[in-house]
């Protein structure tokens, strides 16, 4: 199946191209973020820190 | 009121002492206009029709350079603490400082308008237009930057963030103000249209601007 | 669950858990449903092949309203209740609102070039918007440059609110002034005016795009709270530190117990 | 009279400075309030004068005027002095003595009082550290509040300086009012001491 | 050198903290281009010609807007006793100061000058022109700046003296920098010229500067 | 090492706060400058560290440094301490440490001495009053200068703070360092009295 986009294709493309790059721009930073926070996390937990309840820092219920 | 009416005459007999809050907006003023005809070229006829655009400008930008301390130097000196303790309930005490400081800083720029007007060769009604605008618009300029103000007492922040977030504010101000100043230069818009807004504006401003500055600083306290 | 529990971090780190995954779904499948819709969707006499911008342009503009919409009801919890989610909420939630801003000014501009003939122009709908812009980037500065995040918090509800303002501005802008913008079509007064060919395409997007943001906000925030965890947790560290050596002044307390970490 | 909290939370920054204070003064009684550096002693006249929200349980005023607020019966004096170098001395004191309004005393008696009628058109910028410390002392004086909130208030005072501001507090005790002090040293008249923190 | 190095360093990070970071310093200058056209209106010609000469403003404003303080605030604090009983001599421990200002404040926006070139609508090499003049320009900027921000040390004052002193300094420098990078957008003048002006007035600058300031705080202690 | 002053005349803002002081001290000794408040300790003080210039007379280290000037060997406690708030506890101290150069203790040390050594990445904002005070003189043991002109040192130290405080000055003093401070209570070590002014 093919689309005829007309004279203005480039800009429906890079509308397209341009909306999907930002949403994977998002994606991955948070992504990324999760990583980094969960890492962070754990090495915390290897250092003995806990939080108040006693529970370790990681667990999640 | 006797308290209200104590803390605008301290607040502009301090600004005159130290601020020189009148001389500052002038002289930026100065600045810029005169720069103008070197970025633009030495055309009269252009510069006529940037006139307005560029003193609009100028007293945005004083406004922005003396209003970042309005809370800041009070709240480093223990003031804010008895201001916020105190009768005057706190949104009072902002309106009075805001008014305090457009008296100080503004009210001299409008007043040097017409001075201003002839280096940028203006004609008379088109300086009285700006003058007129402004002494409607630069209300607005100093209530919403009060936000701001009052934010950086929150953040410990000041400068040039405190700038960033105001300035967003105040683009409709400076629209509608230079859109009424040209109505009257140039035509063929009217010249009430962009006014009644520009007054609006000025109006919504005085009651949020003193709103949102109390409840800033009530946050911010500690 | 009742809502009592949805404020409770930990309840919420395992709520978003277990719903994540469906939110995901669903968005993925709706995405593609409307994708497939609108290449079908056939052309505009007037306009020809670029209304397909349409249904990327449309959603995008809503939702980077709809997103300050919900800052702002965060901001009021975060002034009213003083409740750190909320704080959380108004945080994770700027940058997702600036990208979909950013992505409607795009769009929006790169559908003005045919339509109007020029990618910019100073009316009062773009000029709204781009404030819209440059106060989510101001917002996002804010975050960024305060360390103490309930600090930052007030401030940034404070700001959020002032902005709200901004909103029926955005969408009245092109009814009080006559701009070039269109005027809205879909939400008005009387029913839509819009061809069902697009309206149907245009709505099914409009929802998975809402989807969308539903799911990266959820994302973001459990990416929030595991920060300000770390953060407590690592101040924490640094006081029994000072335990172990044991001199001088100081609290002896187990701190943060209203830091939202420590939950 | 009576000032009472029960089970005052202070946290600050994140950390819980601390919790679970209960404290009362009544009309006429002096609490001293002690404590190591940063036990809290700031903070708790800070939550008093409602410069602080404390995050949890509560403090009240009782017998006070009931259509004002706590705050607003108080004077706080805290390490700033809330003095404008720009402004002479008698132009602060005056401003103050106008804003926060109420009953008043003549200004420039409190000045003579605290010792500095001989500078009252000296610009407060000039002003030795003590010298400043009494002309926030003449503000207490001028505007009559029943509750005195004072941080470490005889900081920078001369032994003269001392006498006279314990004098002082006498005499606003005898007049019912009460007084709430942070202190490391002495107050100089008979108080009470509410101990914070763990003993040093 | 560790002392001076060492003073760079406080003040930076101090500006990066407090002011909000090199980040907000760009935002600033993108809210301060962005307000160009709502004054001056849509005229994409006209904001080009105009294009260096906003650039310069926002340099100017940005120095003006924190560099009252840049004395001040460690006047008040206690620092400047101990800076001036230091063994580093204090002519040095200005210049430090004053760079590490630049470095936080007008590098920015040089860095950022391309990416606002585009939103002004200036081309490659007008773009290169106008971050060149900024470059050449701004330490004069600062460094004339400096003078001002002393003397309101010495002379208790902030606002008033700082702009009657320094904005007639720094007049001459907007004034070239604007007429060199004009020189390469519209002609027909030489580039050279003006803009051999413009470096040689930062040198001098960067020579009076601190002594002048070091000058002024000597005889304003007290 | 002799530090002395003949016939010191101070003027401030016009006035002569006090004319034809002699004063001295020697290696290994204190002075407490005592007076009034207004008398001119802390211009004194301010005289000695050149922050001040005298309108008579002459103030001289003997056997000091020959290549430094007297305010170079100076330390300088004023009320105002000299910190940044926005930078840390262990940013503020070794910013000092590397600004004032010279011989040098190592920061963390003198923080422990102090009792700030848990606080190290506060940012100095959070600091109270006395915490405040303990990093001003961390920095007077972290670099080593002969002669320290203290004003008012023991404000807001509470009393653990002022015996360490002792003893750090009779430690100084051991090493054949000399102090002069101004103070109004007892200043916890022996010294010499100064009296400047009229007696209170
Ligand atoms: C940068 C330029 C643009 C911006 C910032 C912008 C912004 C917006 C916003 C905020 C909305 C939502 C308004 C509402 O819900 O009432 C919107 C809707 C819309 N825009 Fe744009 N727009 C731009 C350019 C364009 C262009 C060039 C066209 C087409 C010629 C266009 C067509 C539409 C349409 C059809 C809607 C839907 C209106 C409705 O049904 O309510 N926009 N735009
Ligand atoms: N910046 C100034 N300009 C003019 N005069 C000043 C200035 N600072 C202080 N003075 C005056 O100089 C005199 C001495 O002040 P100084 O600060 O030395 O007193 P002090 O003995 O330290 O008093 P205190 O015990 O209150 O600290 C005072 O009378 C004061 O009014
Ligand atoms: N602005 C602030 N932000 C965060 N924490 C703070 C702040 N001010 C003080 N703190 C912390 O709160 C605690 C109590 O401080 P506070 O000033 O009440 O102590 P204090 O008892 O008055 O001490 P001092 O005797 O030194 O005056 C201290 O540990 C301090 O580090
Ligand atoms: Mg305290
Ligand atoms: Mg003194």
């Amino acid at each position: 199946m093919t689309m005829s986009l007309g004279p203005y294709a480039s800009f429906i493309v890079t509308s397209y191209a341009a909306a999907a790059l930002v949403v994977a721009i998002l994606i991955g930073w948070i992504v990324l973020d999760y990583r980094s926070q969960t890492r962070r996390l754990r090495e915390l937990d290897r250092s003995g820190i806990t939080r108040r309840s006693g529970r370790s820092a990681m667990d999640r219920p | 009121m006797t308290a209200l009416s104590a803390l605008i005459r301290r607040d502009i007999r301090i600004a005159l002492r130290v601020g020189g809050g009148a001389l500052i907006g002038v002289l930026f003023f100065l600045t810029v206009v005169v720069l103008m005809p070197f970025a633009v070229g030495p055309d009269l006829a252009l510069l006529s029709r940037l006139g307005p655009a560029i003193l609009w400008l100028g007293a945005l930008l004083a406004s922005l350079l003396t209003l970042d301390r309005l809370f800041m130097a009070d709240h480093e000196d223990g003031s804010l603490d008895l201001i916020t303790m105190s009768r005057t309930p706190l949104e009072l005490a902002c309106a009075a400082k805001a008014l305090a400081h457009w008296l100080a800083a503004g009210l001299p720029l409008i007043v040097a308008t017409p001075v201003l007007g002839l280096l940028l060769n203006l004609d008379m009604v088109a300086t009285g237009a700006v003058a007129l605008t402004l002494l409607a618009g630069t209300p607005a300029l100093t209530f919403t930057g009060m936000i701001g103000a009052a934010l950086a007492v929150t953040l410990h922040r000041g400068g040039l963030l405190m700038a960033v977030l105001v300035l967003p504010l105040s683009i409709p101000v400076l629209i509608f103000g230079v859109a009424a100043s040209q109505a009257v230069i140039v035509g063929p818009m009217s010249f009430g249209a962009p006014f009644s807004i520009l007054c609006a504006l000025s109006l919504v401003s005085l009651v949020i601007g003193p709103f949102a500055a109390a409840a800033s600083l009530r946050h911010g306290l500690d | 669950m009742t809502l009592i529990d949805l404020a409770n971090p930990t309840r919420f780190l395992a709520l978003t858990t277990r719903v994540l995954p469906w939110l995901a779904a669903a968005t993925v499948i709706l995405l593609a449903i409307g994708l497939y819709q609108s290449a079908l969707a056939p052309d505009d006499y007037l306009q020809g092949a670029t209304v397909k911008i349409m249904f990327i342009h449309v959603p995008n503009a809503w939702l980077s309203m709809f997103v300050w919409g919900v800052m702002s009801i965060a901001s009021l919890g975060t002034l009213v209740w003083r409740h750190p989610l909320a704080d959380v909420a108004a945080k994770a939630a700027a940058p997702i609102g600036a990208a979909f801003t950013f992505l409607a000014l795009l769009t929006g501009s790169l559908w003005g070039r045919p339509m109007w003939g020029t990618y910019w122009e100073w009316d009062a709908r773009l000029t709204s918007v781009l404030i819209l812009f440059l106060m989510y980037l101001g917002l996002m500065a804010l975050w960024r440059a305060v360390e103490d995040p309930s600090r930052a918090a007030r401030a940034a509800a404070v700001l959020t609110l002032v902005g709200a303002i901004n909103l029926p501005i955005i969408k009245f802008s092109v009814d009080w002034w006559n701009t070039l913008h269109q005027p809205a079509s879909v939400m008005r007064m009387g029913g839509s005016s819009l061809d069902k060919s697009f309206l149907i395409p245009l709505l099914v997007m409009a929802i998975a795009f809402t989807l969308l943001f539903v799911t990266l906000h959820l994302a973001a925030m459990r990416n929030e709270i595991l920060r300000r965890r770390v953060r407590s947790l690592q101040m924490m560290q640094a006081s029994r530190i000072a335990f172990s050596s044991e001199m001088g002044a100081g609290s002896r307390h187990d701190n943060a117990s209203k830091e939202i970490g420590a939950a | 009279m009576q000032l009472s909290g029960r089970g005052v939370i202070c946290v600050r920054g994140g950390r819980e400075v601390f919790a679970g204070l209960d404290f009362e003064a009544a009309s006429g009684e002096a609490v001293a309030v002690v404590g190591r550096n940063g036990s809290g002693k700031t903070s708790l006249l800070r939550l008093i004068a409602g410069l602080l929200i404390p995050a949890g349980g509560t403090i009240a005023l009782d017998g006070g005027d009931a259509e004002l607020t706590l705050p607003e019966q108080c004077h706080y004096l805290g390490h700033r002095d809330a003095l404008k170098p720009a402004l002479s001395v008698a132009e602060n004191l005056s401003f103050w003595a106008d804003f926060l309004g109420g009953e008043r005393l003549d200004a420039h008696e409190s000045l003579a009082t605290v010792g500095l009628d001989h500078a009252t058109h000296l610009p407060a910028a000039f002003l030795s550290a003590g010298q400043r410390r009494r002309l926030s002392l003449a503000r207490l004086l001028t505007v009559r509040r029943p509750v005195w909130l004072l941080d470490e208030p005889t900081t920078a005072l001369d032994v003269a300086g001392q006498d006279m501001f314990g004098a002082l507090m006498r005499d606003h005790l005898a007049r019912g009012g009460l007084i709430i002090a942070a202190t490391h040293m002495a107050l100089g008249i008979e108080s009470r001491e509410l101990r914070i923190g763990a003993v040093a």
